[in-house]
């Protein structure tokens, strides 16, 4: 059981990281790194590694999305003027 | 067979690799009605792996996902959510299923931990999940 | 170089490290092996000074060294983040409006912060015992007071965070954690040695010098992600930004 | 099985470096980045896991339980949280860039540049 456990933790971390990179539009990255960052801290719990699941956790639920969304509306504002 | 770790597998396959689908396909609504329900099941899933283990000390996992799975949750609301794009699909779904997953899960751990301090920690994150899921879906459907 | 060449040279590179990686792979020890000779030794060491998270005794004592690089690394790069992110001369600031906010949301988020804030406390005091410490408690105490912009309103935040104090906070994070190494080289013993009494196994003020470590990242870590998200914030939400940069460069 | 954990590991590593490489915007190519680096966790924590093995945290468990390995469990986790920072400076950057250029496609800031 622990094993089909560990099996099904990666292939979601797999598929996550692979949606991750397809997905271009970074805000829409975004959504799918903060899931891989769900994945990751359960494919370290099944690891028996709950230290790093918590910090895993920490950053990618709500900081890493929260940095990259206001980079990219920092950003898309520097454009919208330069277009003007 | 553990039935804890057979009930973690079952949210795992069922709830969340959906939702990681969900995500990371179609408009940024449904996106983020996907991303809510993920951490919502996902505290669920560290409860039930707590108990398959037989290690309170992971109950920690669930806890902070309790806190931070909505708070990330707000941030995309915040941040990605246009204001004037309405109801994204699949929002009305939320509240029914924090309502009937988080006492299903909470409820069975409570009496197997039997009266104790595990047990108050188990129910503070039942109680901060249900207010998490209530608040999330209000700002996902503000929209 | 077109696309297309580059495309090849691409594929051509991920094969040949694919192809590396599965022979490294194949000669590695198999997943799920008895033989971890490191991980016996320090388990062993951790449970001979009274430290029942194991993970916490290798980061703060038996590495202590080494965490105090990561963490210069930390300092390093928020200090780099606030230099880059600084007001340039010809930017203007625009106080932002505060966007209307449903009254649930704002009734969670004034519940939230507190439970936040504590679970985050709870991370860092428990390091030593149970998973957590303060890499993972600074992280969620800096998200709690970030529970103000995300579900109340941008000045919420800005009235209850002095930033000023939060860069000091970072500094003395990673002061204390020098000042506890040298605690060490004035008890007669090496630089970051654990010199302080371990304490009985699984109590809160077991494990000499690990928790008064764990502290001090907690302590670093919590103020450098304030400092890192202040610096995001005012960039993506007051400033306009100034007219210099490509005109001037062009 | 006895190599799977390792060859997902080399998978999230080569994913994460063909979307560096292609990349048409720098804030995806940051986040890309984050990917390829998760791989380098998911790499130690397979070498450290021992079958039958809990967490080497004996808060609630007897110290003869059988554990897996802390030392790489050490060195994911403080690389997690320092890791953050990195890409926030990464970020910045990005910003920084941004401004100056008026473009985050390192495609366009070729041309700019030559």
């Amino acid at each position: 059981m622990a094993d089909v456990l560990v099996v099904l933790a990666l292939m979601f971390v797999a598929a996550a990281a692979t949606a991750a990179v397809l997905n271009r539009d970074p805000a829409r990255q975004a959504v799918v790194l903060s899931l891989l960052g769900l994945g990751l801290a359960v494919a370290f719990t099944v690891l028996q590694a709950p230290d790093v699941g918590l910090s895993q956790l920490g950053v990618g639920s709500a900081l890493t999305p929260l940095m990259i969304l206001l980079t990219v509306r920092k950003v898309r504002k520097g454009k919208g003027r330069g277009r003007e | 067979m553990n039935p804890w770790l057979g009930g973690a597998a079952l949210l795992l396959v069922g709830g969340l690799g959906p939702s990681l689908w969900a995500a990371a396909s179609g408009g940024a609504g449904r996106r983020v009605v996907a991303q809510n329900m993920a951490t919502l099941l996902l505290c669920l899933v560290f409860l039930l792996l707590a108990q398959g283990y037989g290690r309170t000390a992971y109950v920690d996992l669930a806890l902070v996902v309790a806190v931070l799975g909505p708070a990330g949750t707000l941030v995309f609301a915040r941040l990605l959510l246009d204001r004037d794009s309405g109801d994204p699909p699949g929002a009305r779904w939320l509240t029914p299923v924090v309502a009937v997953a988080t006492p299903a899960t909470v409820i069975p751990l409570c009496i197997v931990t039997g009266p104790g301090r595990a047990t108050v920690k188990l129910v503070v994150i039942g109680l901060l999940l249900l207010a998490g899921g209530v608040a999330t879906t209000r700002a996902v459907r503000r929209g | 170089m077109s696309r297309r060449v580059r495309m090849g040279v691409l594929a051509a590179g991920l094969l040949a490290t694919a192809a590396l990686f599965v022979t490294a792979f194949l000669d590695m020890p198999h997943f799920g092996g008895a033989w971890h000779p490191y991980g016996d030794r320090a388990v062993q060491a951790s449970v001979n000074r009274r430290t029942a998270n194991t993970v916490s005794a290798v980061n703060f004592d038996q590495r202590g060294f080494d965490t105090l690089g990561e963490e210069s690394i930390l300092f390093a790069s928020v200090l780099g983040t606030v230099v880059l992110l600084r007001q340039a001369r010809d930017e203007r600031t625009r106080a932002p409006r505060p966007g209307p906010v449903p009254a649930a949301l704002r009734r969670y988020g004034l519940v939230a912060l507190p439970a936040t804030l504590l679970i985050g406390l709870y991370v860092i005091a428990h390091g030593q015992l149970s998973p957590g410490g303060g890499f993972q408690g600074g992280v969620v105490v800096a998200t709690a007071l970030h529970l103000l912009y995300i579900a109340v309103d941008y000045p919420a935040l800005e009235r209850i965070r002095p930033l000023g104090l939060y860069e000091v906070g970072d500094a003395v994070g990673e002061a204390a954690y020098v000042v506890l190494g040298v605690a060490g080289l004035l008890a007669g013993s090496a630089y970051l040695a654990n010199v302080l009494p371990f304490g009985t196994f699984n109590t809160l003020s077991s494990g000499g010098t690990v928790p008064l470590l764990n502290a001090a990242v907690g302590l670093e870590v919590a103020s450098a992600v304030v400092v890192l998200l202040a610096r995001f914030l005012v960039q993506a939400l007051e400033i306009e930004g100034g007219d210099g940069g490509k005109e001037q460069a062009a | 099985m006895s190599v799977f954990p390792y060859a997902v590991a080399g998978w999230i590593f080569l994913v994460g470096v063909y979307g560096l490489a292609t990349s048409r915007n720098l804030v995806h190519a940051v986040g890309c980045l984050s990917v390829a680096q998760s791989a380098t966790y998911v790499l130690l924590l397979a070498v450290g896991y021992r079958r039958g093995g809990t967490a080497p945290v004996f808060s609630d468990t007897p110290t003869t339980a059988s554990v897996v390995d802390p030392v790489v469990q050490a060195l994911a986790l403080t690389d997690v949280v320092v890791g953050a920072t990195v890409t926030a400076l990464l970020l910045a950057l990005v910003v920084q860039t941004a401004k100056r250029h008026g473009t985050t496609d390192p495609d366009e800031l070729h041309e700019l540049k030559g």
